[in-house]
């Protein structure tokens, strides 16, 4: 099942990384049990012509079958289903882009996407931004460590794929067309003027490769 | 049954590929299927579980739903058409900014993303009241609690009303009602053209829908005539809060303006109506005109005349008139 | 040399797991087993539960079990518990359903049928205040001490009213004076100042109510293990959290692991955790499996805690200079279900910041069946700065001083004495923030654009000033240098985001001469050690525990030198700390710090923690005697002691455009200037300035709280209709300064940044608004309804006092 | 099929808001029943030969039924109500316009019309002809529709189904006229403010309930008149209702001269229409009309 898959290749994912400073022990342990949906009316027969549950989702550059309920969001699937637990629900709204990912490249609300709407796409995680084979960073990344981005940062990897998306339509964007590629992004600590610095850097450093 | 918010009821998903093939499924679900373009309005209320239908058929994958062609000199967008492509088509930008500004002024980056030209405008109403659940005319039941006398109601119409108070939230409707735009609608019979002014019904008509679309029925796509490209253009969105927020009041305009004189004029105006209202009067008014300060002052104050307002919404009488004032003067 | 920490930017050490994702907050645990929680919600704004009827919900397939009211703790009279069955506000949490997904709980929790009895509420406390009006309580909307009750009598129920005399004073517009409040102090003489001053204006204030909102909802997961409660809370604090968790459900601080690495933020909401952290507590206990209990934003608006509104008249009395000589201040509340107590800094801080001799004060908070009301940054200060400020502007354009005067002359000095009990500072820079600010802002140059207008914008500019606390003492620190050679800084303060699990130890750093790179920063989990800390509130962490780590270093450095002294001769005097390494001051022998911890755990005693000093609070010992034997331990009181508050200043300066045809408001610019001690980390000081400002221009612009007054319900309880300020809502040009003058009564020299920005962001805003209005509105939120229907001279399209219409 | 529509009230309280429109449907069809079977049931009965009657004396040839008030009042009343039928209940079948406004300007006509009609029969119509009871005139009608044998009993100036038609109209009209007087509160009327919270939900409930079954009622009513009314031996009784008299023949062959009594000549109205004291001394005396021609 994808769950067992996904957990396996999120430790694998995570040995091959420099540690960061200050590790924190975790009380409990990562299980890929746990997952939200599926009430006994979402387990009854399928109704003939409906689409089917088992599918193939490109994640991150991984193609992976998963099981997947009609009415299950993106986010959900990323969050529940394979533990991909950086995409964040801040809202569940569409309304504060904790949960933003990136869909063929474009920056969309998971929380508000039926997974079964990016069968076919590549969707990119904020697990999927570091170099699978060398672990480093990100542009975006990159940028927001060294401007020392965000405080809370719950709402952080929402805000750095809206920094990947935006980077890729406008390289070269004003401090103003930069606030306005970022707005669908909520920072309820209101950092925003640092992630805008965070953001401008970024598009310089993608400039300069 | 106690109310539980915030989480999505089971559905049959289905994902058609052509416009037939969905409305077979409409047709042979009717009465309990919901149709998905974006998602943006649906999915809030599917997790609020206020609206539980058994089916949904996603407008995702059909192909023919997508894109913008050029026709008879205009534009056809079809209903699937994402925002973004919307306000980023050349065409659009060069020829109806109009319609490209007001997309742009549609919520977020991310809505626009996934959001539909289709959904925009057919998209329900935000009044609190009735997007709470409760039981109101809209939803079927016997009272407006909006229009009560202590009603939070700042949001609401003050114009076009009828029981229901609710307004017309879309961004890109008076954009579309300026630009003469036509809905095409497909349903059982051969699909029909509706004037963008009449493709929003209030609720005087009928109170639980914004537009002529029926269940069972798809709107496939919005045709701009040609006769607007390049026409002077004004839009303007009042809002609480720069980004995801609707209309307080909008104003959308399109003036063929010939040596300085307005030689003809479409005005519409959103969040004070049911639907976009359009000033056929203040049309006529600035017709002939060289537009100015002083028809201006006359656009405006004709254009709220015999507006109503409900307790907290008095302050759209100035708003709009003073957004309609500003579109005149935008033609000197 | 060791590198110099203090007053640098350096990344926080969980930067990066942040920024890759792999930053764990409370959902994002999965133990094995794991079931979801959901909450039944009262629908109503005050009910009695007469009966529940579960029976379909627990038959169905999935569903784990239920809890009830009956099975939390719950106190007698208005005390929240976290689950009831008489609700006092629409949302609070009635039951609790677990079930092994998500949606089956949902499914269940809509399978409960519920008998609700409707009672009477009140949602605005002039209502409940009114003759016959309705309370918040069945009992009556005071619960307090009966004037004349006897020693040991306990607090009783009781119904408050003003007088209809009081009223058609209220009515005419006018403050009640003869009102009874229920918090008052005086100094001076008022009245006098008043018949003495040049100019009284007198306002009628209306600060709506606000909710907190944090990213992160306050999502808890809780089990069991070998009799011990791990705890992943959501909260602002850490090691006072485990106590709260342990004080709520009943047991032993010793067992609770609290787990909780990071906070998506909590202004105030999330102190020492979180009431809902009880319920999957609880309810693992009696299902005997993990419970995940996910929050969601529309739970969020509800138990989620807000800040409380103000209904207030004020008097003030000016000398022609410009010079505020008395105030007279009549605050009434909006106290919640659970009530509050905002007004009483309001009153000191009106008094800090007009410094005007003379004042009277008065308040009553009452009960309303609205959620629950908490400190939200800045709690008090806030509301009256962003109220009050623009009236000493108007103040100014009436006698004809510039507003940045106005301020000056205000402004506190260091030797001031304000509030009831005439409290004094540890250091007032207030006005050098101003004059610093001002060059910032350049004000002189901006003064020619008040009033300005082009086309149909009109400039205004705004200068406040706004205090707060900003720090405690006494707490306790404690590190470790293992025989690694790095020094490992316990923290028993929350990650919240404010970097300073990290910027705290940097003093413990310099003390003993590392490098940041041979600091480790322990947090986030208590099993692995925390001594006893502040709160994370009151910003007071900064303060309070670069002294804690100060001491704890300094004795870790004590320490060192003695066993240096000891292996290697000579008195502990002679040796310096210094990259990792102890040696003799001027060259000669030296042992590293790996040395070092091996020396300590050989000789034990105090050098490895085997013997504690008898100051340190009994909640650090168990975590100092956990980690005996690691290394040589540092574990010390902040002993530094001090008089007087702690109070941060900023100075806020805004430039905004007013469109005058549709009330909309652009703030052009923006400078925040604080006197906030040293610098300890200036970027996180600047992020923490222009956030804190930016959430003051949100409650005072774009955020609402809206209720049906017939229903009793919340209507902004989405984020698009509570609408906290987004990135196209705040001016993108910003500028922020620090003073940057020690604070002399602590050692490190800092003091704490995060609650005085909220008022300085606010008021610069109302004040600028009020400036280019020509007037000013004493309201929040400065919608462009408002303003427009005042520019437009229509009749606002509400009540006066109308407090809840957003 | 539902008989009521419920909902959830802003509490999540289940609470009443009024008929299903089912019942709209029910009526609809229990209506068109009614009339086709009351169609092919008179083709098959035998047609009813009126025997001449000889010709009392002083009776006129034209006699006066409506004055020209009551059937301005009639066809006024008629026209609203139909009005309101189509206003209430053809949107939703289905064809949609701008319904509300015209319901309720009808409806205020109705209800003047209506207080007109309470003033005028109490002060200056014979009141107690229409609200005669006559339970053997009933039993007489009821066995001439058994049996075209038995004679149809001959009545007053209003015959036992006219009365009985009426009765029904006055239960439903005042029904449907209090309850949609009510429901003008909350609506946008130029009268007053709407306020939805006059009365309690549930409350509010019953009221669309009683307006609902009223309306539903009124279909039935409204489409059995309609189709009597066109009927072709019914029709000198609308006949009457536009010109206003009968003729003699109609006169004597359906109306019992001794209880609508009618003389010679320009008559005063108030004995045109028959006196009160008639009508009265006639159910007092407890004698059937059927004995009272006999003995006449």
């Amino acid at each position: 099942m994808g769950d067992a898959e996904s957990v396996g290749l999120l430790e694998k994912k995570y040995s091959r990384r420099s540690f960061i400073k200050g590790v924190i022990a975790v009380g409990a342990t990562a299980s890929s049990t746990g997952y939200l949906l599926g009430g006994a009316q979402a387990l009854g027969a399928q109704m003939p012509g409906a689409t089917e549950r088992l599918i193939t989702l490109n994640i991150n550059g991984q193609d992976r079958r998963v099981d997947v309920l009609p009415h299950e969001t993106l986010a959900m699937t990323l969050r529940y289903r394979l533990n991909m637990t950086g995409t964040k629900f801040g809202c569940d709204r569409a309304e504060c882009g904790a949960c933003t990912v990136l869909v063929d490249g474009v920056n969309h609300y998971g929380c508000s996407m039926l997974t079964h709407q990016v069968r076919g796409r590549a969707v990119t995680t904020i697990e999927g931004l570091e170099n699978p084979d060398t672990g480093e960073l990100s542009i975006v990344q990159q940028a927001v460590l060294e401007q020392g981005g965000f405080q809370c940062a719950f709402c952080a990897p929402g805000f750095i794929m809206s920094m990947e998306a935006m980077i890729r339509v406008n390289p070269n964007p004003t401090r103003e067309e930069a606030a306005h590629a970022l707005s669908g992004n909520l920072c309820r600590c209101a950092d925003y003027d640092k992630i805008l610095t965070c953001a401008m850097r970024a598009a310089e450093l993608a400039r300069s490769v | 049954m106690a109310i539980i918010r915030d989480m999505i009821p089971a559905f049959e998903l289905f994902q058609p590929n052509t416009v037939d093939d969905a409305l077979a499924l409409l047709d042979e679900h009717r009465g309990e299927a919901w149709v998905l373009a974006g998602g943006l309005d649906s999915y809030d209320w599917f997790k609020d579980r206020i609206k539980r239908p058994a089916v949904v058929v996603d407008l995702g994958g059909i192909e023919e739903l997508h894109g913008i062609t050029e026709e008879q000199g205009g534009l056809t967008i079809g209903a699937m058409t994402s925002l973004t492509e919307v306000v980023n088509h050349a065409r659009v930008q060069s020829d109806y900014s109009l319609l490209a500004t007001a997309a742009e002024h549609v919520a977020t980056p991310q809505i626009r993303n996934q959001g539909t030209l289709g959904g925009n405008i057919a998209q329900d109403t935000r009044c609190w009241y009735y997007r709470s659940g409760w039981p109101c005319y809209r939803a079927g039941g016997n009272t407006c609690y909006a229009a009560a006398p202590k009603a939070m109601n700042r949001e609401h119409a003050i114009m076009g009303a009828s029981r229901c108070v609710a307004v017309s939230p879309s961004d890109t409707a008076p954009a579309l009602v300026a630009l003469d735009a036509k809905m095409t609608v497909r349903g059982g019979g051969s699909p029909k053209d509706h004037d963008a002014e009449d493709f929003f019904i209030g609720p005087a008509i009928d109170i639980t829908r914004m537009t002529v679309v029926k269940p069972g029925d798809l709107l496939t796509a919005i045709h701009i005539p040609a006769v607007w490209a390049n026409a002077q253009f004004y839009y303007e969105k009042v809002r609480d809060r720069g980004s995801w927020d609707f209309q307080l009041v909008s104003v959308a305009a399109a003036f063929q303006v010939s040596g300085g004189t307005i030689t003809d004029a479409r005005i519409s105006v959103g969040g004070v109506a049911p639907y976009p209202v359009r000033l056929e009067r203040v049309e006529r008014l600035v017709t002939g005109t060289t537009g100015g300060e002083s028809v201006a002052n006359e656009a405006g104050e004709l254009s709220v005349q015999g507006a109503r307002v409900l307790r907290h919404n008095d302050y759209k009488i100035p708003m709009m008139r003073n957004l309609v004032r500003r579109a005149v003067r935008s033609v000197a | 040399m060791a590198e110099k920490l203090i007053g640098t930017d350096i990344a926080p050490p969980d930067l990066i797991a942040k920024i890759t994702g792999r930053a764990r907050y409370s959902e994002d645990f999965r133990p094995d087993n794991m079931v979801f929680a959901k909450l039944l919600l009262s629908p109503m704004p005050h009910c009695r539960v007469r009966g529940v009827d579960a029976t379909r919900a627990l038959a169905m397939e999935g569903v784990i079990g239920i809890l009830r009211a009956e099975e939390v703790p719950s106190r007698e009279g208005p005390r929240e518990a976290c689950l009831t069955d008489e609700p006092h506000y629409e949302g609070e949490p009635v039951l609790a359903i677990a079930a092994i997904t998500e949606e089956i709980a949902a499914d269940a929790i809509e399978a409960i049928d519920v008998d609700f009895e409707p009672l009477p509420f009140v949602l605005d406390p002039l209502d409940s205040l009114r003759p016959g009006g309705p309370t918040a309580y069945t009992d009556g909307n005071r619960f307090a001490r009966a004037p004349d009750a006897e020693q040991g009598d306990g607090p009783v129920w009781s119904d408050f009213k003003w007088t209809e005399a009081d009223f058609a004073e209220i009515d005419a517009g006018r403050m009640p004076s003869d009102a009874v409040a229920i918090s008052n102090w005086d100094k001076g003489d008022v009245d006098a100042a008043f018949a003495e001053a040049d100019l009284i204006l007198e306002e009628e204030i209306v600060h709506q109510s606000v909710t907190h909102h944090p990213m992160e909802p306050r999502t808890n997961m809780a089990y069991w293990e070998n009799g011990k409660l791990f705890a992943h809370v959501s909260t602002q604090s850490a090691q006072r959290t485990k106590a709260a968790v342990a004080g709520a459900v009943g047991i032993d601080q010793e067992d609770v692991v609290l787990i909780a690495p990071y906070c998506g933020g909590g202004f105030g909401s999330k102190i020492a955790g979180t009431t809902p952290m009880q319920i999957p507590a609880i309810f693992s206990r009696k299902i005997n499996r993990p419970v995940m209990l996910r929050i969601t934003r529309y739970e969020e608006n509800y138990v989620g805690r807000a800040r409380p509104g103000f209904q207030a008249w004020v008097k003030m009395g000016f000398r022609s200079d410009g010079k505020c000589i008395g105030i007279d201040l009549f605050i009434v509340e909006e106290g919640g279900a659970y009530g509050s107590g905002d007004n009483g800094t309001a009153g000191a801080i009106a008094d800090l910041i007009y410094t005007p001799e003379n004042m009277r004060f008065r308040a009553v908070s009452m009960y309303t069946n609205t959620p629950p009301k908490a400190a939200q940054r800045g709690p008090g200060g806030a509301q009256i700065v962003s109220m009050l400020e623009p009236i000493l502007a108007k103040a100014g354009r009436e006698l004809e001083v510039d507003a940045l005067q106005m301020r000056l002359i205000n402004a506190p000095d260091p030797d001031v004495a304000f509030g009831p009990r005439g409290s004094t500072l540890t250091s007032v820079h207030a006005k050098e923030a101003l004059e610093q600010g001002a060059e910032l802002f350049d004000w002189a140059g901006k003064q020619a654009l008040s009033g300005r207008r082009e086309g149909t914008k009109v400039t205004g500019i705004g200068v406040a000033l706004s205090p707060y606390t900003a720090g405690s003492r006494g707490f306790d620190g404690l590190m470790v240098i293992r025989p690694d050679g790095k020094l490992y800084v316990h923290q028993g303060i929350g990650n919240l985001g404010t970097h300073s699990i990290s910027d705290t130890a940097r003093p413990a750093a310099e003390i003993l001469g590392l490098n940041w790179d041979q600091v480790e920063i322990v947090w986030g989990d208590s099993s692995r050690g925390m001594p006893r800390s502040s709160v994370q509130a009151g910003s007071q962490t900064m303060h309070a525990h670069t002294r804690a780590n100060h001491a704890a270093a300094t004795d870790a450095a004590r320490k060192i030198r003695q066993i240096a002294a000891q292996s290697l001769g000579g008195s502990p005097g002679d040796y310096v700390l210094d990259n990792g390494r102890v040696f003799r001051r001027g060259g000669g022998a030296g042992m590293s710090f790996a040395q070092v911890a091996e020396r300590a755990i050989q000789m034990g005693g105090e050098y490895d923690g085997h013997e504690l000093p008898d100051d340190i609070h009994r909640e650090t010992v168990p975590a100092a005697t956990m980690l005996a034997g690691e290394g040589l331990m540092g574990v010390a009181k902040d002993n530094y002691g001090g008089r007087g508050g702690v109070y941060t200043f900023v100075a806020g300066f805004a430039q905004v455009e007013l469109d005058v045809e549709t009330g909309v408001v652009d703030i052009k610019e923006f400078v925040g200037v604080t006197d906030c001690g040293t610098v300890v980390h200036p970027r996180s000081l600047g992020a923490q300035l222009f956030g804190g400002c930016i959430q003051g221009m949100g409650m005072a612009m774009t955020q609402k709280w809206v209720y049906d007054p017939k229903y009793g319900v919340a209507f902004a309880n989405r984020l698009y209709t509570a609408r906290p300020p987004g990135f196209l809502d705040i001016p993108l040009n910003m500028k922020w300064a620090a003073v940057g003058i020690a604070d002399p009564q602590t050692p490190v020299g800092a003091k704490g940044i995060g609650e005085p920005p909220v008022g300085a962001g606010a008021a610069a805003l109302t004040t600028a608004i009020a400036d280019a209005m020509g007037t000013c509105l004493c309201r929040t939120p400065l919608t462009p309804d408002i303003i427009l229907s005042e520019l437009e001279g229509r009749d606002p399209a509400f009540g006066r006092l109308d407090q809840h219409v957003g | 099929m539902d008989l009521w529509r419920r909902a959830l009230d802003p509490w999540g309280q289940d609470v009443l808001i009024g008929v299903s429109w089912d019942l709209m449907w029910a009526a609809i069809i229990v209506a068109a029943a009614f009339l086709i079977g009351h169609a092919v049931w008179i083709k098959t009965r035998p047609s009813e030969a009126h025997e001449a009657t000889e010709v009392p004396a002083g009776i006129p040839e034209r006699i006066q039924r409506h004055s020209l008030a009551s059937r301005v009042f009639h066809w006024t009343m008629s026209a609203s109500m139909l009005v309101l039928l189509v206003t209430a209940f053809v949107p939703v079948l289905g064809l949609q316009f701008a319904w509300v406004e015209i319901h309720w300007i009808a409806g205020v006509v109705l209800t003047a019309t209506i207080i007109y009609h309470i003033i005028h029969s109490i002060g200056w119509q014979d009141f107690w002809s229409m609200f005669q009871i006559g339970f053997s005139e009933g039993v007489a009608h009821l066995k001439h529709i058994m049996s075209p044998k038995a004679p149809a009993p001959k009545a007053g100036k209003y015959p036992f189904d006219h009365r009985m038609f009426h009765h029904a109209n006055v239960v439903v009209g005042l029904g449907v006229i209090a309850t949609g007087v009510l429901m003008m509160v909350r609506i946008d009327t130029p009268f007053w403010t709407p306020n939805p919270y006059m009365l309690a939900d549930s409350t509010w409930g019953v009221v669309y309930v009683i307006h609902g079954l009223c309306g539903v009622s009124l279909i039935l009513l409204t489409a059995s008149h309609i189709y009597f009314a066109l009927r072709p031996e019914k029709m000198w009784i609308t006949w009457s209702m536009i010109r206003g008299w009968v003729d003699r023949d109609h006169y004597l062959a359906h109306h019992d001269p001794a209880k609508w009594v009618v003389t010679n000549g320009a008559a005063p109205p108030s004995v045109t229409e028959g006196t009160p004291r008639a009508a009265e001394t006639a159910e007092a005396e407890g004698a059937s009309p059927e004995a009272r021609s006999a003995s006449e």
